[in-house]
């Protein structure tokens, strides 16, 4: 093993792997956002598709990120907007918002019409107690209740929705993520720009 | 600095590092090791799939140059590769020359030390599953007679020593005796192989001693004593390469315990 | 040379065909094959990482010294193996999403490095080519004959295709990793036989 | 301290490395045929895994995560368990010959392993912490070892003494014993996620 052969072992390996590296960076950054748009699709498409109606596009495909917030740490948060079109007239604008619930966070995605009424609100994630809190999402007849309401109705319980009995953690929880995500809606919502 | 940039560089970096590493253990750590078995390992196609039954395709190489793993061992390799080992051992894989087994244990009853009387079934592989045999020798032949048993062609029997004896006209090479010795003592040899040393043994030659009167202490003096150089010690035992051996004796009296003798000798 | 080159492909397809001959890559085969669509995909990504692992090794065997062979080899391995992780996840990303750790895992499947070693390191660039697609094929058949087997006999069904009658309950055994061990088992022995019956009846 | 306990036994019995996770089967099959050659093998095994689990583990947090690499994991591991394997060798090689011959044999078998490979990805995956990907390496090993000696075992008694079907000899009895031994850990099942 002469000095000549170590040089030469090292010259080629590193060669070989800062080629590859390079390659791979660019394949990486060749295939980046279909990479994120698949994620999304196959976390977001199924609520969206019991919330959105009446589109010919992809909502998925035409999305808008926009820095709604600042978490704890002081990095800015971002919510994604989902656009619904039909004939490149925008009918829905769909996000999803979080609220505390019983056993972890209850997300929420809402639609809402340009004209300031609720279309639509799916429970997407939730770590409820299965059969008492899951109900909230599994029940049609509480989400259907939010449909058709303009974004200015009162939203808590008791008031133009009632809770599921038994479940009053978990249907709190979906009312105030509404909640936050309408106060979210109105205050970007110049920012939407439809 | 890009992503490509940081990728190149981590990547770069890593190799340099690492080659840096193998280049400077290599030149720190070298140890010299048996050319042959760096040749037979370059042909072998290196996938270390185990297939073989040796831990990886150096030590099926070593096997095979030590004549302890017949040249098609390697599985994976098939037919081309067998050609290529026997190429590169200069024995032919289709070997137009006759071969015969030849049994490599020299430590019959009277001369090898036991280590606890055994009663069991009288079969070699019996005897291994009981904590590794009867001999002190963890190399040398149990005398059970599995070899003897399952021979196809008879060409076996047991001597009175409690070693097995090979009959040079019915022994047709078939390896089974090879395949079935636990201890892989039966080796098949070419008829023309004039000298060996008739042990098996990789034991340290000190320890030898104390087990054994008729085992290869490893000592090199046959290595010395031959003109041909066709004598080579492989971890403390002493492998003739019939290939240069032509048969002159000056090892065998060099030997201290007369392992190494000639294998040319009339059928008794 | 073309004579060769189609000896050298139909070689991986039957007379060494990786799983079966020589035990190279179970691990794969063993995990995968409880489904045949999986099976398929896995199998034609080590379709892909054998072929370009064979060529860029074959391309590069004359410059690339003995110590740090391994090494190299298998950084071009590695290099295939992410290219099809990136892509499967940006255009299949359910089969990704099932297949999950046995795509990296092709790295360290015996077969790819074994043929880097034993074919493309000493071979010509075209002979590589066909070698690695042979083998990639062979082993894909392989893959796809045992998935076939396990998920008919497991869940009654092919390509998620009910094949069995209505009432088949599904012989849960060939779905759990017994099923595969004991699958592969009596696989590797038919196979075993029909290939010595052959060679019995050529002598 | 408990949930060690768990991963433990989750690593060994339940989810065995080998018989249930399938990582490792090559030399499974290969190594298993004489117990000297187990015995060197599932110590070499132990070695090397704990040793890559922690470089790799170390690896990702510091490098990849920090400069956001993380699609380069494959690469980056499987070339450091390459280069570790073999500096390993070339140190035994030198400094402790009687150990080498035991033991560093299998070291070149060990690069191609699909196990020390999955470890490291799984230490990845599941979020371990640096002790508990310490503890996942050594339970996954000792798994491993154990189904290898065991096998091993089987496999020599039944060389010698059963006779086995002229369809099933050599690798396919061995297979079917492994699924037999498979089928005893799957009676655990229930006990861990």
């Amino acid at each position: 093993m002469s000095l000549r052969d170590i040089i030469k072992m090292i010259v080629v390996l590193t060669i070989v792997s800062a080629v590859c590296g390079g390659g791979l960076a660019l394949v990486r950054i060749s295939t980046a956002d279909q990479i994120t748009y698949q994620k999304i699709k196959f976390i977001k498409e199924p609520a969206l598709k019991q919330i959105l109606v009446g589109y010919d596009n992809d909502p998925v495909s035409d999305r808008k990120e926009i820095v709604t917030g600042k978490d704890k740490k002081g990095k800015d948060v971002a919510t994604t907007f989902f656009y619904a079109k039909k004939a490149g007239q925008v009918i829905t604008i769909a996000f999803e918002t979080e609220a505390p619930g019983f056993a972890g966070n209850v997300g929420v995605m809402m639609a809402v019409k340009p004209d300031g009424t609720m279309q639509g609100v799916a429970v997407t994630t939730l770590s409820e107690t299965p059969g008492v809190g899951t109900r909230v999402k599994e029940d049609p007849s509480f989400c259907a209740q939010f449909v058709g309401k303009p974004l200015t109705a009162n939203f808590s319980l008791g008031a133009e929705i009632q809770g599921l009995s038994g479940a009053t953690v978990s249907s709190t929880a979906v009312s105030n993520a509404v909640k936050s995500g309408v106060e979210l809606y109105t205050k970007h919502k110049s920012q939407l720009g439809f | 600095m890009g992503p490509v940039t940081t990728a190149i560089l981590a990547m770069g970096g890593l190799g340099v590092f690492l080659s840096i590493l193998l280049g400077v253990a290599a030149k720190v750590f070298f140890v010299y090791v048996d050319p042959r078995i760096g040749q037979v390992a370059d042909v072998l196609p290196g996938a270390n799939c185990g297939g073989c039954g040796y831990a990886g395709c150096s030590d099926c190489a070593a096997a095979m140059v030590e004549g302890k793993a017949p040249v098609n061992a390697c599985k994976a390799g098939g037919a081309s590769v067998a050609q290529a080992v026997a190429g590169v051992l200069g024995i032919s894989a289709a070997a137009a020359e006759r071969e015969v087994a030849r049994i490599f244990c020299k430590g019959d009853s009277a001369r090898a030390e036991r280590k606890f009387k055994y009663m069991g079934i009288n079969d070699c592989r019996a005897a291994m599953l009981v904590s590794g045999g009867d001999k002190s020798c963890s190399y040398g032949c149990l005398g059970l007679g599995t070899c003897v048993a399952n021979c196809p062609f008879g060409a076996l029997s047991m001597g009175e020593d409690g070693l097995p004896r090979v009959d040079d006209e019915k022994c047709t090479a078939c390896g089974t005796c090879v395949k079935l010795c636990p201890r892989h003592i039966p080796k098949v040899v070419p008829v023309s192989q004039k000298a060996a040393s008739l042990c098996s043994s990789h034991d340290v030659g000190k320890l030898v001693k104390e087990i054994c009167e008729a085992g290869c202490l490893g000592c090199g003096l046959c290595k010395k004593a031959c003109p041909e150089k066709a004598v080579e010690v492989v971890k403390f035992l002493s492998v003739v390469d019939h290939t240069k051996c032509t048969g002159c004796g000056k090892c065998f009296e060099k030997c201290p315990t007369g392992i190494i003798q000639s294998l040319v000798f009339t059928v008794v | 040379m073309a004579a060769r080159i189609v000896k050298e492909f139909t070689k991986g397809l039957w007379k060494e065909i990786a799983p079966f001959r020589f035990v190279l890559g179970l691990c794969s085969v063993l995990a995968v094959t409880t489904d045949v669509k999986n099976g398929l995909g896995l199998g034609c990504a080590v379709i892909f990482v054998t072929t370009m692992s064979n060529v860029l090794v074959s391309a590069l065997r004359k410059i690339i010294p003995d110590k740090v062979r391994i090494a190299v080899f298998i950084v071009i391995i590695a290099t295939g193996v992410v290219i099809v992780e990136l892509t499967m996840q940006a255009y299949f990303y359910s089969l990704f999403l099932v297949l999950g750790i046995w795509i990296p895992l092709i790295v360290v499947n015996c077969l790819v490095l074994g043929r880097a070693e034993a074919f493309a390191r000493k071979e010509g660039v075209m002979l590589s080519l066909a070698d690695g697609v042979g083998m990639g094929l062979g082993f894909t058949i392989s893959l796809v004959v045992v998935a076939t087997i396990r998920e008919i006999l497991g869940k009654g069904t092919w390509f998620g295709l009910p094949v069995m009658w209505e009432g088949y309950p599904g012989f849960e055994f060939m779905i759990r990793p017994v099923g595969a061990f004991v699958c592969l088992g009596l696989l590797l022995g038919i196979m075993n036989v029909i290939s010595a019956r052959g060679r019995r009846k050529r002598k | 301290m408990e949930d060690y306990l768990m991963l433990v036994v989750s690593a060994i019995f339940i989810n065995n490395i080998l018989l249930i996770r399938f990582l490792g089967n090559c030399p499974f099959v290969g190594v298993s045929s004489s117990m000297s050659s187990a015995l060197g093998m599932s110590a070499a095994v132990l070695f090397v895994n704990v040793l890559a689990s922690l470089i790799c583990w170390i690896l990702q947090k510091t490098v990849l995560d920090v400069f956001g690499l993380e699609y380069l994991q494959t690469l980056v591991f499987i070339l450091v368990i390459a280069a570790l394997v073999q500096l390993v060798e070339i140190i035994m090689q030198k400094v402790a010959p009687p150990l080498y011959r035991a033991l560093g044999i299998f070291l070149p078998l060990i690069t191609t392993n699909c196990m020390i490979f999955g470890v490291a990805v799984l230490n990845i995956k599941e979020e371990y912490t640096f002790m508990q990907a310490l503890v996942y390496a050594i339970s996954t090993a000792l798994g491993f070892n154990m189904a290898l000696i065991l096998l091993a075992g089987i496999r020599e008694r039944m060389d010698s003494t059963a006779r086995v079907p002229k369809l099933l000899q050599g690798v396919p009895i061995c297979l079917i014993t492994a699924g037999m031994m498979g089928l005893t850990f799957a009676g655990l099942l229930g006990l861990a996620k």
